[in-house]
Parts: C-alpha cells; structure tokens; sequence
C-alpha cells in the first residue's frame, strides 16, 4: 500500500519517502478554535491519480491548499519531491492547481491565461507560444485561444484551468472539485477525459471530491478523510470490500452495519454474536484489535442473498432473520429492505433474475438472509454516522 | 531562515500594505482628531483661554442643549437617505443591467454634480425652488404646496438639496453590489417580478443588502454633518448640527462644545450603523458595508 | 409585455434621477450664457456669448482653478495609491485588529468636517509646517482615502480570491500578481474611486479654507466671490471643467475600446477593460475544509 | 452677567503684572494652540474690554508715533484681499509706476476664517507672510488692539489726507496709524416696491408685522442688533454690550413671531431679486447691481440711520515689506486710482475726489446715490462698534441662540 496509515505512519512514511512526490508529515491546519486538519500523514507516489474523498468541512481542501501553499499548516511540514517545502510560498512551490471556481484571469485571453505560468518563468517567447498551443491542443481548447474566460462555457473553461496548470508541467497537479461546477453529462465526459490526461503526461494528480463515483473512476488511490482525519486510503476495491471503519463503510457505496460481540479467533475464523443473540462469521485477519471487543459487523447488499424461512443456508454462511419491508424493483436488481429481530433495517440487492420481485419475498414475508462469512467485515461500534 | 520568522514576515504582509495609508490617516486624521477629544473636555472661554478639567458636562450640556438639532440631523438625513434609496435603487438596477455600453458614461453623468462648486449648485437650487419659480407655481397647482406655500426656506428645501448632494454615494455603491450579482439569478428574479412582487422583495433586494448598507452609510453619514443645505436653502428653524458645530468654531470660538458636539455626532452614527447593521442581519458592520 | 413595460419604466424612471442630478448643473452652465446686467448673476437677461470670449481674463480665477485641478490630480493619485492597498490588505487578508482598522477607516467620514479642518490646522501650526498647496494636499488625501477604501474594497470583495491564489500558484510573486491580476481586475473599482475622490477634493471648501494658507482654490474663491457677486466667468470655467472631464471620459472609453478590440483579435494586449462577470454558477462551497 | 464677571475678573488678574503676564500668556497660547484646534483663542486675554484697550491705545498710539520706515526699492511683496475686490488692471499701473511686483492673493473669504488661519502665527509673533491684509472693522480692531499689525508710516502716505473725514476717526484707531479704509458698504433697507406697494424709509419696517415672513435680516449682529438699536435711537458706534445683546434679544423676538422668512449672510440677494421676499436687510453695495436685474429693488439709507461697513487695509505684525504696503495705500488713495477702483467694485469709497472722476469718466456711476450718498446721509451712516473681543464672542454667542446655531 502506497499510502501510510494513522496507525503506523512512520514505517510506511520511512518506507515510501523516497518514492513519494508529496508528502505531509503529521500536518495540523487550526483556523481559531476550529480543527480543520488533524495531525496528518500522507505520501503520494509520483505519476498515481489521487483522490482525497470526503463529505463537505473533512478538511480535504485545506489540506490540498496547503500542498499548494496557500494555507500555512499550524503544525507538521510538507515535503515535495523530499524537499521540505513548507514555509516556501505557493508561487515557489513546483505544484499547480486547477481551482473549484477555475479562478481564471477574466481580463486575459485563453491562450495568455495558459501562457501566464511560462511568463513567469522567463521562458522564451517562442516556447511559450509552442507549449501553449501544444497544451490547448490536447485539451482541444486550439481554436478558442483569443476568446475570453466569459465567452466560454463550464466545461471549456475547466479545461482552460487545466491547460494552465499543466502547461508548468508540474510536480504535481491539485485539483480542487474542479467538476463540482459542472452537470452530470459533461461531469462523466470531463471524468474520462482527466484520467486520460492524465494518464497521457504522467503527473501526479491530486483531486479534491466529495463525490465518491468520481473518486472511485478515476483514482488509483482514494484517501478517504473525515473531521480532518484520514479515515482509510487504499484502491477502491480495498475501501469498498474492506473498509476499515464505520464511516469508510457507508460513505463509500451502501452497507449493513449490525452492533455485535467480537469473540475469541477460532483458526480462519472468528465469532461474532450480534446484540440481538445471532452468531456469525467472520474472517479471522480482519479482526485486528478489534478481538473481544463491542464492534460492528457489515456486509454489502449485493453479497447477501434472501431465502424463505424454510430455505437451506448453505454451508458455513452467515445467516440473519427478518421481515420484508420494502421491495423495489431496479430493472437490473430488486432492492429489498428487511428489519432483522434486532431491529436493523438491512438493504439486500438482488438480482433480477426471475424478471419480476418474487412473491416468496413480498412485503411482509419472513425471510432468511444468508451471506459467505468472506464477505462480512468488522468495523469499530459506532464511529461516525 | 527559520519557519517561525518566515511566518511572522507572512503575519505582518498586510500591515506592510495597509502602513502608508494607516500612518497618513493616524498623523493627519487620528492625532488631530485625539486633540480635539482633549479639547472637548476642557474649560473656560475663548478669552482666557482654555484648560484641561475633564468637564465632561459639556457633553451633558451640549446635549441638553442642541438635542433638538442633533434629533434634526438624524431626521433629516434619515429622509433624505430614504428618499435617495428609492430613487438610486431603479438608477443603479438600469446602470448594472440595462446601461450597456453607456453605462461607465452614464456613471460619470452620476458623479459629475461634484465638479460644480457646491456653492454655484446651492445657489442653482435657490433658483429652482424659488417662491415664484416655475417648480413651486407648479406643485401648487397640483396641490403639494398650498396657495401661499413656498418650497425655499423649508424642511422639504433642505431635505431635498442633501438628498441630492448625497444621490451620487448611494447610486456608487448600489451599483457596484448589484453589477455583481449573478445576472442570471437576477433575471429569474426579475421574471419572477412580474408575477411577484414578493420575488423581487426576496431576491434582488436581498442579495442587494450590502450595497444599500453601503450606500446608506455614504449618505447617512456625511448628511448628518451636513450644514449648507441648511444655511443656505433653510431657515434657523432648520439649522441642523453641523450649523451649530460650525458657528461654535469660527463666530462663537466655543472649541469644547464644538468639539463635544462633533464627538456625540459621531457616537450617535456609529451607534445608528451599528443598530442598523444589526436590522439588516450583517454580522460585521464594515464587511457588509463594502 | 409586461417585461417591455417595466424596462420602460426604469428607463423612464433612471433618465429621472440623472435629469434630476443635471438640474443644477443645467442652471450653472446656462447662467455661463447669460447676459447679466448687474454684477450678480442669477436673473435670465438672454443669450450671450460674451462670457466665453474671456474665460480666463481674471488670473486669479484661473489660477484658483488651476490649483485645484492640480490638488484634485494630486490627492487622488495618493489617496487611490494608498487607499488600494489598504483595502486590499482588509480584503485579502485575515489578521489581528482588522475590524477595529475597518471602523477607523470609516470615522472620517462621520467627523464634521470643520472639526477635521481645524484640528488638522492645528496640527499644521504646532509643527510649524506653514499651510499652502501641501497642506491642502495632505488634507485631502486625508479624507478621501476613506472614500477611495470603502469603494475599492467593494470591487475587490466581488473578485474571487482565487483568482490571486491562481496567479501565486503560477508563480506569480505579491508584486506580479498585484500588476498583472489583481489590478485589472479591480481596475473599474479604482477607476470609480479616482473619479469620486477627484469629485471630492475639487469640491471641498470646509477643510481647504483652514489649510489653505495663501494658495486659493475654485471653492475658496467662489465662496469668497459670493461677497461680490459670482461672476458669470465662474460659471464658463465650471462648464469647460465639466466637459474637460467628460472629453477625457469618453476618450478613455475609446482607448479602452481600441485596447479591448486589439486584444480580441490577438495583438495580445492587456485590455484594462470591465468584463462581465463568468456566468458559472458556483454551488455552495461544498468543502470547505 | 456672571460670565462676564469671570472673564473681567479673569483679566484683571491676568493684568496685574503685565510683564509677568505677557510671558505667560505667550506660553499659554502655545500650549493652548497645541490643544485648542489652532483657532482663535489667543484674542485671550489682551482682548478686552473697555479699560484695557483704552489703556493699550494709549501704547499702541505712543507706538505708531515713532514709526518710520524708510523708503527701499518695492521689491516683491504681498497683497491679501477678498476676491473680485479690485480691479486687476490697477496693479498693473502700480507694478509699471513703483517697479516690484505685488503679489495679490484674493485669499480672504471669511474674516473669522482667516483669522482661524492666521491666529497662531500672530501670536506667536511670527510673520504670516502677507504686507496688507483687508479686514471688516470688528476683525480689524482686534487686530489692532491685540497688537497684531504694525504702525503705518503716514509720512509714506501723503495721500491719505484723502480719507473721507467722517471715517477718519474710528474708536479702535482713532488717528488711523494702523489702518486705512479700502471699501466701505452700508447696510440698511433693500425692498422690492412691486411687493411693499409703497416706499419704505424707517427701520421699522423690519419688524413691521405687515412684511410678516416676507423679511430677511443679516446674521451678522453687528448689522442687524446695529439697525435695530438704530431704531431706537441708540448709538451703535458707541454702544456698550449691554445694549447690543438687548437687541439681539428683540430681533431673537421677532424672529420667534416668524417675523423674518430667514437669516442671510451674503445670500439674501437671491431671496429678494426673486421676490421671495419683500424687505432684506442688505448691504447697499449689492442692491446697485441688483437692481440692473429687478428694477423695482430699492435701497434706502433709513431715515434713523445705517450702518456703515469698513474693510481696512492693515499691515501685519512682522511684515516684511511695510514701505511697499504704503505706497501701495498712497496709491490707492490717489482719487484717479481710487475712482477705477470704485468704478470696478461700485461701493462707497473712502476716498474724496472720487466721485467728480467718476462724473467725468463713468457718470452712470458717479451719479449713483448709492455709491456716492450724499453728505447728509453719510452723517446717517454709523461704524461698528469696537468690542473688546470677549463682547463680541458674547453677542457671537447671543446671536447664535437667536439664529438657532
């Protein structure tokens, strides 16, 4: 795993230092009493597109601000590339930034606002000229160049703030919910097409969302932070099968959560019983501290399956008790809420196989959900949400 | 170069910004202006000389004694703000939407009334609002002004020239809130107005707030001191505070009450923003104001 | 129907309010035309051109109005130089004592304006500084630094600090990035605050007559003329500074056109010109942070 | 009058040992500058009050005696006068005649104003740059009588035998060794005879409650509480505080009976050429030209008599070109140069010989009763009085309640 975790950072912040393009060192961010970022540690690897995710005042873009150094950390210190960068300011730190609003000089045309950054380099004239128009190429802006920023719709204007940022071609590039402003369509057409952008000048991305989907298509990393904490950071694969706490689990994606005992590992294999007396399984590694402990078990919708009260779980499947509430067919799936004797309301998702909801599971039937124990996850009780 | 320094050089970046314009105002405004806080506490009388004594009574008695201008001048330059509101409101709306190419014309035709002594200006209001002139002959037939009534050396003379001495500071600052405003937003609004009265009161005006404080403020404020509109358009029934204030300095040489006067007058305005901040839901009186 | 309507009306109703502001200018520049007997002029005795034969025949109204576009040039470089950067630091940035400077900035505006004359007279005569063009000067700057804040901050609130955080990220230093970004944006905000402050101190009689010393100014002298009677050149001088102003006015629209339209087609000059605004619409900021 | 007492007793301490005295009154009138806003407070304690300016007279005329200043070339030198007050031309036939060049500020538009402007450095003794300076009779008594001008060498000066006679002796300057009359103007009775509907001639008609509303009055006291005691039969030229602060208070009564529509300084001329008054108070200067636009404006001298304004020439304490300030007012003294200035500005001159010029060259004005009233009327013309400037703030004061300032 690329990137370090609250628990242990020093070994993996050790291990990837020389790897990592942007690091932050147990960084603080206090605006007054208030505690935006909370003793963070991060390093992201050159060349990977990450996403820092999370619901609105985590602290995700004040921590992308102070890579880009427009906020001075109250404590900790940011390192690009393995400088220490932290008191440098943000026109002399290597990285660019593509902002929420764009930001883009409204008096300049698109073609000097791409042209700003090279101008402050004292590059040659005719270089800029070159890289401008090789940039506004490859974000497909060529023939807008004399416009002005408010001749240009949304979506064209997010690439001109793309053009300029990358034209530095910079350490890394921070993306601040550059898409935030935009409409669904163009929202996934702009998602594609920053991944390919990325991809195809291989820097490092650095993307701000509050939009799972979003972090999830285009991440090689999501770092997924709450109340200025980094909650779980890992592909989405990792956080969405094996999220790591409460919050991780039903931020990213739908879950069940059910309060249990954690017993004693028994091999593979560890007991659970629920707070309503029901046991079940999970796999022993996932446990962690978490051993004999009050914790949550999950499992997502789509791994449990129903069966009627007579039905035969299959062998070693967890298995719950419960009452249809809801049924709703979805066209691909039927998604089924069902209240279990502890009194949780579970979402399973079926699919739709019989071309209909069966009638086995209408409202108000008794039901049987069973799920393989691999599936099943433990997070701490109660964190957050 | 260590972090601590480096942040410290950061902290004190707008204290370098702000520094000439803070020592010009402190050297030629605040130390003055201390003096005269001195002044205003001392005794005696323009023959013998004044001493400091701490003789707060002169607020008490300034007050005692002119609260009937003071009252004046909030009024007056209360109506006349209000009436500067109604009439820059549509004004600034036409200038920030509808003026097009004309509108920094349009702007400057707005600011223009400055280039002209206010004296030549005052002197033209005479003129207009003259008992025989073609305005007062006018609203008498229609019934504003009564058969013998006049305009000139009245209340609604006076009102009327500070309202428009102080027009152009409450169309600037309207303007430039609205000429902000999301366009967008403001056509919905206005969409919605023909329709609604109530949408314009809950959109325009609304996102309007912090150009009319503003605007207020510019008019308020200066009106309040206000003394040639009175003196020269009014009556002594009409003299406001800023005629006391100017004839306790220069014909009376009654510094301390001068002074005392001026303070009060400050005290109230600051008071009236702060009230009216609070009434227009601004948290920060200064940060609406801009 | 009902849209053209109201369009009429607050076409009708600004066309108003701005005849209601020419008035009094009206007045003055038609008393520059006319053929008063006496040496008072404010009774319509016909047309003459005679008043603008010889405009400037008496020196000291020349000099008098000279001084006072001089002083009016003057204090406003300073004020609106000065002004720009205070209310830039009151806008950009957070720190200790910023309300308390806000409200500072505001007083001089509620201070009478004979007390402010005097006191800073006073000033003056401890220090041994004798009045004349500089003390005006100083005064001057004074209270229309106020004024110049106040409207500055208004364009510069409006701006989106982004935009100067772009500029940084670019590698754009604090200077750079005031030359390049921050003052074209705001440049109408500066511009409305040159006029005004140019406005105020052309105008101002209370606070000039204590600081004044031997130097006369247009106000002065009128103020003192009104003794003798206003003479009509008064009036021919103050309609020629009206369309001096808006001669330069509208030159500057022109420049401004010829810059802007230069710049469209790709001369690559920066265009001082107002633009409207980015028509996105930005959702609540939804992380904050 | 318990302030007065204050201010009196106040006095006689502070002149019990002048000499002592003087140093702390210098002292304090820095401090006092430094503190009091840098207006006019050092009148202070010279000022004053019958006793004390007879007893400085009697200095101030032992000092003008021996006063000699030498004659020098001109040079470059400084005339302060309110604007408009002179025709310019007259300075150049005085450059061209007497070499030098006058440099002629037209820096007076208030005499409280200008005082203000000055007062520090008169105090403190320090030249305020200027070589004349015209000043209204109230400001230049004060001036006078506070030791702020310097003596005019009369020898320089042969024509001043010029002066009008009954302005040749005024109370504060009895044989005009500190100044000399450059304009004088008389208030009196401005009306409109379309709105009267017959001639007016009595003061009492001021507050003749058939004009109710329909009056303007001067704010300055000296004119308008100086005709009201007029009327009454009183001096004003002689007249002690005590009087004029009772006429104060009866025009302060009649003006709560909404006699008068409003008080005026210069600015009751557009009041009554629009005939939004019948009566004005006025000064007989500005009615000559009004009357060019109205022509039913009268002015008359009243039959109790009018009071007579004075601007005088005064050099300051400290000046640095006294020789070319005399010549310059032997100059103007000359009745040819003093009619082209009195042919320009069309008030009262001071200066005999003027008006046979002026029949000569400019007869519509030498035939104006207005500017050249006769003798008779003259002898009905009254100075202002001379205050100690304690007094005056007094009625500055009382009229300012009146006024509602």
């Amino acid at each position: 795993m690329a990137v370090s975790e609250p628990t242990a950072p020093d070994a993996v912040a050790s291990a990837a230092a020389s790897e990592a393009d942007v690091r932050l060192d147990g960084v603080t961010k206090r605006f007054g009493e208030m505690l935006a970022v909370d003793d963070l540690t991060l390093s992201i690897q050159r060349g990977h597109f990450y996403a820092l995710l999370g619901p609105s005042g985590c602290g995700k873009t004040t921590t992308l601000r102070m890579i880009g150094g427009f906020e001075d950390p109250t404590g900790g210190r940011v390192y690009l590339g393995g400088e220490d960068v932290t008191d440098r300011p943000s026109h002399r730190r290597d990285v660019n930034t593509v902002f929420q609003s764009y930001a883009l000089f409204p008096h300049l045309s698109v073609e000097r606002n791409v042209a700003f950054g090279l101008e402050r380099r004292k590059i040659g004239r005719a270089e800029v000229r070159r890289r401008v128009g090789e940039m506004l190429e490859l974000v497909q802006l060529g023939p807008l160049a004399k416009r002005k920023p408010a001749q240009l719709s949304g979506g064209q204007q997010q690439r001109v703030a793309l053009a300029r940022a990358l034209v530095n071609r910079p350490r890394a590039l921070l993306l601040d919910e550059p898409l935030g402003a935009l409409d669904l369509r163009l929202r996934r057409q702009l998602q594609i097409e920053l991944k390919r952008i990325q991809q195809e000048v291989g820097i490092t991305f650095v993307h701000v969302t509050h939009d799972q989907e979003e972090a999830m298509t285009m991440a090689d990393t999501i770092v997924v932070m709450n109340r200025g904490r980094v909650e779980q950071a890992g592909t989405a694969e990792q956080l969405y099968e094996l999220p790591r706490t409460a919050f991780v689990a039903s931020f990213l994606g739908q879950s069940n959560l059910i309060d249990a005992r954690v017993g004693a590992a028994d091999g593979a294999r560890t007991p659970v019983e629920t707070h309503d007396g029901a046991r079940l399984q999970v796999p022993s590694d996932r446990v962690g501290a978490l051993a004999g402990e009050q914790a949550s078990v999950g499992v997502r919708p789509e791994k449990m399956s129903l069966l009627t009260p007579e039905g035969i779980a299959p062998d070693g499947a967890n298995v719950l008790r419960g009452r249809v509430v809801v049924a709703s067919f979805l066209g691909v799936s039927v998604q089924y809420l069902v209240t279990t004797a502890g009194g949780e309301e579970l979402t399973v998702i079926a699919q739709n196989e019989a071309g209909c909801a069966p009638d086995a599971f209408a409202v108000g039937r008794e039901v049987q959900l069973c799920w393989d124990p691999r599936h099943t996850f433990v997070v701490a009780r109660g964190a957050d949400e | 170069m260590s972090a601590i320094s480096l942040r410290w050089r950061r902290s004190l970046l707008p204290w370098w910004f702000m520094a000439p314009a803070l020592i010009w105002l402190i050297v030629f405004f605040a130390v003055p202006l201390f003096n005269q806080l001195n002044v205003s506490l001392m005794s005696g009388n323009a023959d013998a000389g004044y001493h400091s004594t701490w003789a707060f009574h002169t607020y008490w008695d300034a007050i005692r004694t002119y609260h009937v201008q003071f009252l004046r001048s909030l009024e007056y330059a209360a109506i006349a703000t209000v009436i500067d509101l109604i009439i820059a409101f549509p004004l600034a709306y036409f200038l920030a939407f509808r003026a097009g190419r004309w509108r920094n014309f349009l702007l400057l035709l707005v600011i223009m009334p400055f280039f002209v002594s206010y004296v030549l200006r005052t002197v033209a209001w005479q003129l207009i609002l003259n008992d025989n002139g073609w305005v007062a002959d006018r609203l008498r037939d229609i019934g504003l002004v009564s058969q013998h009534g006049r305009l000139l050396a009245t209340s609604t003379a006076v009102i009327t020239g500070i309202a428009y001495n102080f027009l152009p500071f409450m169309v600037l600052p309207l303007y430039v809130s609205l000429e902000r405003m999301d366009r967008r937003l403001l056509e919905a609004a206005t969409d919605l107005y023909a329709s609604r009265v109530t949408a314009f009161r809950k959109v325009t005006v609304p996102l309007a707030i912090p150009g009319i404080f503003a605007g207020s403020l510019l008019c308020f404020i200066p009106a309040c001191g206000d003394y040639v509109n009175a003196a020269l358009l009014g009556t002594s029934r009409q003299y406001m505070i800023g005629n006391v204030v100017q004839s306790k300095y220069l014909d009376v040489l009654d510094y301390p009450t001068a002074a005392a006067l001026s303070f009060i007058l400050m005290l109230l305005i600051l008071v009236g923003i702060a009230l009216y901040g609070r009434v227009l839901g601004s948290r920060n009186l200064m940060e609406a104001a801009a | 129907m009902n849209a053209r309507v109201r369009t009429w009306m607050l076409g009708i109703w600004s066309t108003a309010a701005i005849l209601y502001l020419f008035i009094p200018i009206f007045i003055v520049v038609l008393f520059s035309f006319n053929d008063n007997r006496g040496r008072f002029n404010f009774t319509w005795n016909g047309f003459t051109l005679r008043h603008w034969a010889h405009p400037f025949r008496d020196p000291d109204l020349v000099t008098a109005l000279r001084n006072s576009i001089e002083i009016g040039l003057l204090s406003t470089a300073v004020a609106v130089t000065l002004g720009t950067f205070l209310a830039m630091a009151l806008v950009r940035y957070r720190f200790r004592g910023r309300g308390a400077i806000d409200l500072f900035v505001f007083l001089p505006m509620a201070t009478p304006e004979v007390v402010m004359g005097a006191a800073l007279l006073a000033l003056f005569l401890v220090f041994n500084v004798s009045t004349g063009f500089v003390t005006i000067l100083i005064a001057h700057v004074m209270f229309c630094l106020s004024y110049v804040v106040v409207t500055v901050r208004a364009r510069l609130e409006g701006m989106d600090p982004h935009i100067e955080e772009a500029a940084r990220d670019l590698g754009a230093g604090e200077m750079t990035t005031f030359w390049k970004v921050t003052l074209p944006m705001i440049a109408p905000g500066v511009a409305a605050a040159g006029v005004l402050a140019f406005a105020l101190s052309v105008d101002d009689y209370v606070i000039t007559s204590f600081n004044a010393g031997q130097t006369q100014t247009f106000p002065l002298f009128i103020f003192g003329a009104t003794r003798q009677g206003v003479p009509a050149e008064v009036n021919v001088l103050a309609t020629m500074l009206l369309i001096a102003v808006l001669l330069l006015m509208g030159l500057n629209v022109l420049l401004q056109r010829r810059l802007s339209r230069r710049d469209a087609s790709g001369g690559g000059a920066e265009a001082v010109e107002e633009e409207p605004r980015p028509m996105v619409v930005t959702p609540a900021p939804s992380a904050a942070g | 009058m318990s302030d007065r007492e204050k201010i009196e007793s106040a006095l006689e301490q502070f002149f019990a040992d002048e000499r002592l005295s003087r140093r702390r009154f210098l002292g304090r009138g820095a401090s006092l500058g430094l503190m009091a806003g840098g207006l006019a407070t050092a009148i202070s304690a010279c000022g004053s009050i019958e006793g004390v300016t007879k007893r400085r007279l009697g200095a101030l005329q032992q000092a003008a005696a021996g006063v000699n200043h030498p004659k020098v070339p001109i040079g470059t030198w400084e005339f302060s006068n309110w604007p408009l007050y002179i025709d310019k031309k007259v300075l150049k036939t005085f450059n061209q005649r007497y070499g030098g060049t006058v440099k002629y500020v037209e820096d007076i538009n208030d005499n409280y104003e200008f005082f203000g402007k000055v007062r520090q450095q008169l105090q403190d003794g320090a030249p305020i740059g200027r070589d004349i300076v015209v000043l209204t009779d109230y400001m230049a008594s004060r001036w006078v009588s506070s030791g702020y001008t310097m003596p005019i060498d009369r020898k320089n000066v042969p024509n001043g035998k010029n002066l009008t006679a009954t302005l040749r002796s005024p109370g504060w300057d009895p044989k005009r060794q500190y100044s000399l009359p450059w304009q004088t103007y008389a208030t009196g009775l401005a009306y409109n005879v379309k709105l009267t509907g017959r001639e007016l001639r009595s003061i009492r008609e001021f507050f003749n409650p058939e004009w109710k509303g329909r009056v303007t009055v001067l704010s300055d006291w000296h004119d308008s509480a100086g005709l009201a005691m007029l009327m009454r039969g009183i001096d004003p030229t002689t007249a002690t505080v005590d009087r004029y602060l009772e006429a104060i208070d009866y025009v302060g009564q009649q003006n709560s009976k909404g006699q008068f529509r409003r008080f005026t300084g210069n600015d009751y001329t557009t009041d009554l050429t629009k005939g939004n008054v019948a009566i004005a108070m006025a000064y007989s200067g500005d009615v000559v030209q009004l009357q060019s636009d109205n022509p039913n404006l009268r002015f008359v001298f009243p039959e109790e008599g009018a009071m007579l304004a004075i601007d005088n020439m005064m050099i300051p304490e400290k000046a640095a070109h006294p020789y070319a300030a005399e010549v310059m007012m032997n100059f103007v003294y000359e009745p040819e140069i003093a009619a082209r200035i009195c042919d320009y500005v069309n008030y009262i001159s001071p200066v005999d010989g003027v008006r046979e010029i002026l029949l000569r060259t400019d007869p519509g004005v030498g035939r104006n009763q207005l500017i050249f009233p006769d003798k008779a009327t003259l002898e009905r013309c009254h100075g202002y009085p001379a205050l100690s400037s304690g007094d005056e703030l007094l009625c500055n004061q009382a009229m300012a309640k009146v006024t509602g300032a």
